[in-house]
């Protein structure tokens, strides 16, 4: 597998306080990533610095460095909106914009000018077929995107993602706050997408990185404490921490 | 659990007497509501058996005069749709601009608390004190006058905390999920604010502002501190015409009368016939108020019940 | 650039501060230069408009005080207790119905309410209190008071309401009555919204003018009595704005030493209820 | 997920399939190689054991995995753990063709004791019962599982009668008796391999009626 | 054993929607009790049913009986406040008073009329340490309850309901609000209290009903579909339904 | 809940330990019943084979109990699937003792063939290899497994040369042939039991090291 992201050493800190240590890891492309590890530990700081979300946050810093392809996304010259549209992101709770349907995803091309209709159209229904809820909602594009239920609602934020076109899909927590049969819906949709994207996932419910992810990264206290196979994270860890951990016996 | 028992003899008194104070004070309850809604309706009938003789088309047509029978409101109503409109187009930009920094740009300093507290402070501050600064500042400092221009620009400062706290409720009620949903597209920071932020918020600071202007619409003090005339038989300047130059700013600095104006100079008179005439003001005064709450209400209403987040 | 041009209009609020303690010091330095701040606030006499000039404050705080005082009699109790209703007992139709007639009563202009009460509440007084002059404290008081309601009832009902179901249900579950839940559990969570909301309320009776203006009188005097006409700090401001007091004169500076005194208790007031409503943010949202 | 899951289950039931013809491809084979005395044969089936050892590995790995990668619960669950066992017993017959294999090629060596007719009989009836159990276990079918579990019977009274007449032959000419032995070991595997048929029927039952049936019959 | 609670023939409607339909089941005595099915299915409802809290909903009405200790708890003599100080309720998410610990457990008691301190300290100190939570509290009992994290609060409540002695405790998915850790954690203590209270809980996570629970039943759609002991729930069910939810393949 | 998961894994282990012991004790009776031609007994350890299978299906209930209602990965699910796998083995080692005492009891009927001092020092190997398998088990020591595993060469190479010493016996005396064939069929019977350890250390190293090692030697 290709290596989409080469992360190294990477040091993160709010403030004084560090966030993540040392960490190392070489995220493959077009494969399931997942980040589990117990609360605190540092894996939605650890996504968000993948697309330089974090930038926001007063009192962040990063050291050591994150390539993505072969270039360094924390360098001087790279520009934080066009490494944002290249590597997508999915929320914890689902945030449709309170606009159309049609509008939230028509939203991404337009803040890049683009003014011509029929791209537009064409964009929209590609990226909610991809996101494989076009068939729910091809009729009702106009009505407001909060009338979706919940799960509807996350697809179609994952659908407004891919309008942009990214290459990585990074999603923190997506289906957390969502029914199981959604989230059924969701996790199957995710294996889809890799064909065609790097996904990389948080989750909070081991079992969902058992049951999507090619790859786990385990994080405990800031730190990488393995990063293997997912099947052989599951059946026969290397470390007795991450051992604990998934056999529930941490803490 | 030991005390157990003797824990139940006690309760069967204890639960008599709540079960009667539950239902006293349900009692209780609907009657304090009703007192100020009684209070209320009492207010407006009383108004308008008094005033609605009085009512008619000449009322709104003739100028005040010192025969109660022919004094109408026609100086008084157009003053204050010229205060009216000149308040919005001040108070507005300049009440959704200040809170979209606050809200948006301004990093927690000691300078963003400052002008928090500040805000908070200004809504709370009596209106006759907005009177005296008008009085100061645009009448004497500025040398405006007693014009148009000075009532408006001190009702519009008397009004912006309410538009700037009420459009920082609405813009506040954007979830951050939505900026970073905006951001993770790729929008730069002004992108989402002109984008997702402003757009959303908007319902909110509507009905903010229209809230401010019904206040507006009733203020006298201040207008009366800043030296607002209260028996004027003219009307300012048309600001558009038909004729060249087309565009008449001077309106702004004529002298004005309002409403809430008109009617207290009435209310102060002891002829009886004045207070019918105040009467009629009043009911005037109050349809505009109430149709301007009842957009808000209305606005406010729709938007809570569809916006979920 | 955009930054810049908001943060000029965030700015402007403090300029207004600024500028309305510069307006009234300006002119209340000067007053005191005129008037030591000591006759100010211990004479027992304010007619600066008559040949004896006397300066003292308090004649115009009583008034103040009285119809305040009154206002609040009416407004607090009323006011709580709907609230309480509202938020515990009513059926949310009714609370949603009758919260924004309630809110009318406090958009009703206030010279309204002047003319409510001059020639309405206190003509019905006079037939129960015969003694009672045409111009009082009592009936603006009280006038006042209703138009206060709105603004206790209906803040204390949004603390209340805003203290999370969860709590409620919490207290039914260990057995408790509608009124123990009430009174043990929502009005303790909400208690800094509440007491914010009665605070925002005097301030508002103090800082009120017209009700005042209108019928309580324009006479100075240091009583306690409510049935005799009074005069507040704002009834004041507006007998001399109606005059057609010449800038510069002393007379003319006196509103703004009254505006100043009352600046200063309304300010202290709103910042009391500020860090109150605050600190009620801070438990719920 | 539960699409993919099923794909998973899908192919794992494919895989089971697979090493059962596999499995059953051996049995004939080894019974041929004794038949026909082809120790070439007998030599290529005991080297394709490997294959079968090879897919009980994975098939197990893969058990594994889906049970900690998927957590099943129920019919999924009894699936997965009835799946594990089965190759045991697969494997195990394997194990058991190869040991015929080794007999046989001990009694090419040697002049024919007698023709085999019984033995390629039993074998076919083990063979069968081997087909019929993965048959009921793809088909979650009970009723084909418990008549699979009877058809024991006959192999076990088969064995007995040979090796009754094993024993005659060996007391008339003590020169047969080796290669005597041989065969009556070599019956004794064939009907182990029942066995092992019958344990997958059994464990079918389990599969679709979530009843432990094996060692009932004690 | 011994059942607590005999629901039979339980229908509830909130206006015109019928929640519930024609439930029976008989909820044993101190043992755990899970209830499980997908959203909106009747869960909540039917917990709240058992003290009474639907009575508070407008438009709830139920028809059947539900049999406490061999009486109807909505027949007309009963008392609702009794009923609910004896079947105790912990909901979704924490919530104590904003008042302090202390106070938090004292309020049941107080509410009842009981005066005396040192009667109070006892059943305060009892409370806490039945809900495992004392050590972690015993040197701050003045400090407010918010200043606890989620999880200490979530026992806190539990403290709280269990001080006014119930006979029942009704969980309303207690731990869906609460990290993995903490979850653990009032599972334990689940488990502990059955020992002297019959304990009926609701949850989203089927893994957590098979953990604890004893015997459990399945709401589709307002019906009770199955109601066994959990192993036989979870290995072997009788109904395809309930197979089909245990499995992931419901929807 | 972690600790009564654990306490359940505990007792799962205990009853593993107790299974053990009673295949252990049966696999001793049967070699007892032999050595001492005690039919009573011999009939008594083919009775308690019903003890041993009760546990064997209680076992694996309770196992797939645990995966469903605990969900186990890593260590956890290696070792219960690993405690799945260990019942068969020590069920069918029981299986083994049973079908010795068959033989005992035909024997006994007989004239003694020979004194038996070569089959009790294979069943007290073949039982030391059981007690350590399980040792290992419980220990989680894959060292032990090991050991195990390379001690089954020495029951292998007993198990031929008894075979071997029977052939003469029958050869000489085709009288003892019945005898010699059963007393061959124990120490095949006492060889699978061997073979059966042997699995069991196996399973024991990949519990340990999550490493399936069985049929490497292939
Ligand atoms: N904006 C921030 N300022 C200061 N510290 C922060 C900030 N965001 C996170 N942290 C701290 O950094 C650490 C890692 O936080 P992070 O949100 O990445 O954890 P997480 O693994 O995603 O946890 P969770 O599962 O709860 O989402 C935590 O100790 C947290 O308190
Ligand atoms: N107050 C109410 N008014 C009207 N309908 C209601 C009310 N509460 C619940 N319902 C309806 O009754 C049904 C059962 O709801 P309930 O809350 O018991 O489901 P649940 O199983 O607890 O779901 P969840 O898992 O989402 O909590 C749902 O269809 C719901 O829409
Ligand atoms: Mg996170
Ligand atoms: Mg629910
Ligand atoms: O190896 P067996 O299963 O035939 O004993």
């Amino acid at each position: 597998m290709d290596a989409a992201f080469h992360v190294q050493k990477l040091n993160v800190f709010y403030g004084k306080k560090q966030a993540l240590r040392d960490v190392n890891m070489e995220i493959p492309a077009k494969a399931v990533t997942a980040v589990i590890g117990p609360s605190g530990c540092g894996k939605s700081t650890f996504v968000r610095c993948l697309n330089r979300m974090n930038d926001l946050v007063p009192g962040f810093r990063v050291e050591g460095s994150i390539l993505y392809q072969g270039k360094d996304i924390y360098s001087r010259g790279m520009d934080v909106i066009d490494v944002r549209r290249k590597i997508g992101m999915v929320f914890q709770k689902p945030n449709p914009f309170p606009k159309s349907i049609y509008e939230n995803i028509a939203y991404g091309l337009r803040i890049q000018g683009v003014k011509n209709k029929e791209k537009i159209d064409t964009v929209v229904e590609e990226s909610l077929k991809k996101a494989a809820i076009w068939e729910e909602v091809k009729d009702r594009l106009p009505q407001s995107a909060l009338s979706l239920s919940g799960g509807q609602q996350q697809r179609l934020c994952i659908a407004r993602a891919l309008a942009v076109a990214p290459e990585v899909l990074l999603l923190d927590e997506p289906t957390s706050a969502i029914d199981p049969i959604a989230t059924g819906r969701i996790e199957e949709l995710l294996r889809e997408l890799k064909e065609s994207y790097t996904i990389v996932i948080v989750t909070h419910n081991m079992q969902q990185a058992a049951r999507i992810s090619d790859i786990t990264g385990f994080f405990l206290m800031g730190e990488l404490v393995e990063f293997d196979p997912t099947s052989r994270m599951f059946t026969n860890p290397k470390d007795s921490r991450t051992e604990d951990y998934i056999t529930g016996r941490f803490g | 659990m030991n005390g157990q028992e003797t824990i139940r003899v006690e309760i069967s008194d204890h639960k008599r007497i709540g079960r009667l104070a539950d239902r006293a004070f349900s009692i209780l309850g609907l009657f304090a509501t009703t007192v100020g809604l009684a209070v209320l309706l009492v207010l407006l009938i009383d108004v308008f058996i008094d005033g609605y003789p009085r009512l008619g088309w000449d009322f709104l047509t003739q100028y005040p005069s010192r025969k109660p029978e022919n004094a109408g409101i026609l100086s008084a109503w157009v003053g204050t749709a010229w205060l009216m409109v000149l308040t919005a187009l001040i108070a507005f930009p300049l009440g959704v601009a200040s809170a979209t920094y606050l809200e948006e740009y301004g990093r927690k300093s000691w300078l963003t608390g400052f002008i928090e507290i500040n805000i908070a402070n200004l809504a709370g501050v009596p209106s006759i004190i907005y009177g005296l600064l008008g009085l100061g500042l645009f009448v004497r400092g500025l040398n405006l006058g007693r014009s148009v221009l000075a009532g408006a620009a001190t009702l519009a400062i008397l009004v912006l905390p309410i538009v700037i706290l009420a459009s920082r409720e609405s813009i506040r009620a954007i979830p951050a999920s939505i900026r970073e949903a905006s951001y993770a597209l790729g929008a730069s920071k002004w992108q989402t604010i002109r984008h997702q932020v402003l757009p959303a918020a908007m319902p909110g600071i509507l009905t903010g502002t229209i809230l401010a202007m019904s206040r507006a619409i009733g203020e006298t003090a201040p207008l009366i501190t800043i030296g607002a005339l209260t028996y004027v038989a003219f009307v300012p300047t048309p600001p558009v015409s038909l004729e060249p130059p087309f565009i008449h700013p001077q309106g702004l600095f004529d002298a004005f009368t309002a409403l809430p104006i008109q009617v207290f100079n009435w209310v102060s008179r002891p002829q009886k016939a004045f207070s019918i005439n105040a009467a009629a003001g009043i009911i005037i005064l109050l349809i505009i108020t109430f149709v301007m709450n009842g957009i808000a209400v209305y606005l406010r209403h729709r938007y809570q019940k569809k916006i979920r987040w | 650039m955009i930054e810049g041009a908001l943060f000029l209009s965030a700015l402007l609020s403090v300029f207004i501060t600024v500028g309305i303690i510069g307006v009234l010091l300006f002119e209340t330095v000067s007053f005191f230069g005129e008037v030591s701040i000591l006759d100010f606030l211990t004479d027992t006499e304010w007619t600066p408009l008559f040949a004896d000039k006397h300066f003292g404050i308090l004649p115009l705080f009583t008034g103040t005080f009285l119809t305040t005082l009154i206002a609040m009699a009416v407004s607090l109790p009323i006011g709580l207790i709907s609230a309480i209703y509202l938020s515990e007992y009513a059926s949310d139709r009714l609370r949603t119905t009758a919260k924004p007639f309630l809110e009318i009563l406090a958009a009703i202009p206030t010279v309204v309410y002047g003319y409510f009460a001059l020639l309405f509440v206190t003509p019905l007084l006079q037939k129960i209190i015969p003694d009672l002059s045409g111009f009082n404290a009592l009936s603006p008081g009280i006038v006042m008071g209703i138009m206060i309601i709105p603004i206790i009832s209906s803040l204390s009902e949004d603390a209340m309401h805003a203290v999370p179901n969860g709590l409620r249900e919490g207290g039914y579950a260990l057995g408790s009555t509608r009124l123990q839940v009430a009174l043990r559990v929502v009005l303790p969570a909400a208690f800094s919204g509440v007491a914010a909301s009665f605070i925002l309320g005097i301030s508002r009776a103090v800082g009120e003018t017209m009700i005042v203006a209108v019928a309580a009188g324009l006479q100075p005097r240091l009583t306690l009595n409510p049935f005799v006409p009074v005069e507040t700090v704002t009834a004041y401001i507006v007998q001399v704005s109606l005059g057609d007091t010449p800038a510069g004169t002393i007379e003319y500076r006196t509103i703004f030493a009254a505006g100043m005194s009352l600046f200063v208790v309304t300010f202290l007031l709103n910042i009391i209820s500020y860090s109150l409503r605050k600190r009620f943010r801070e438990v719920y949202e | 997920m539960h699409r993919h899951f099923e794909e998973e289950l899908t192919r794992l039931k494919e895989r089971i399939l697979k090493m059962g013809a596999l499995v059953e491809t051996q049995i004939a084979a080894s019974i041929k190689a004794l038949v026909e005395r082809d120790t070439a044969l007998a030599k290529q089936t005991i080297q394709n054991d490997h294959l079968v050892n090879a897919m009980d590995v994975e098939i197990d790995e893969d058990c594994i995995r889906l049970l900690a990668l998927y957590q099943p619960a129920a019919r999924d669950l009894r699936f997965i753990t009835t799946a594990m066992k089965i190759t045991t017993d697969l494997e195990r017959m394997s194990d058991l063709a190869e040991d015929i294999c080794e007999r046989s090629i001990e009694l090419a060596e040697e002049p024919l004791l007698k023709p085999y007719i019984d033995l390629p009989r039993m074998a076919e009836a083990a063979q069968k019962m081997v087909r019929e159990a993965l048959d009921a276990f793809v088909n979650k079918d009970a009723t084909l599982a418990r008549r699979v579990c009877a058809e024991d019977e006959f192999i076990d009274d088969l064995t007995q009668q040979i090796f009754r007449e094993l024993l005659s032959y060996m007391t008339e000419n003590p020169a047969t008796i080796t290669r005597a032995i041989r065969i009556s070991f070599v019956s004794k595997y064939i009907e182990r391999i029942g066995d092992h048929a019958t344990n997958i029927a059994e464990m079918v039952v389990y599969l679709v009626e979530g009843k432990i049936i094996r060692h009932t019959k004690v």
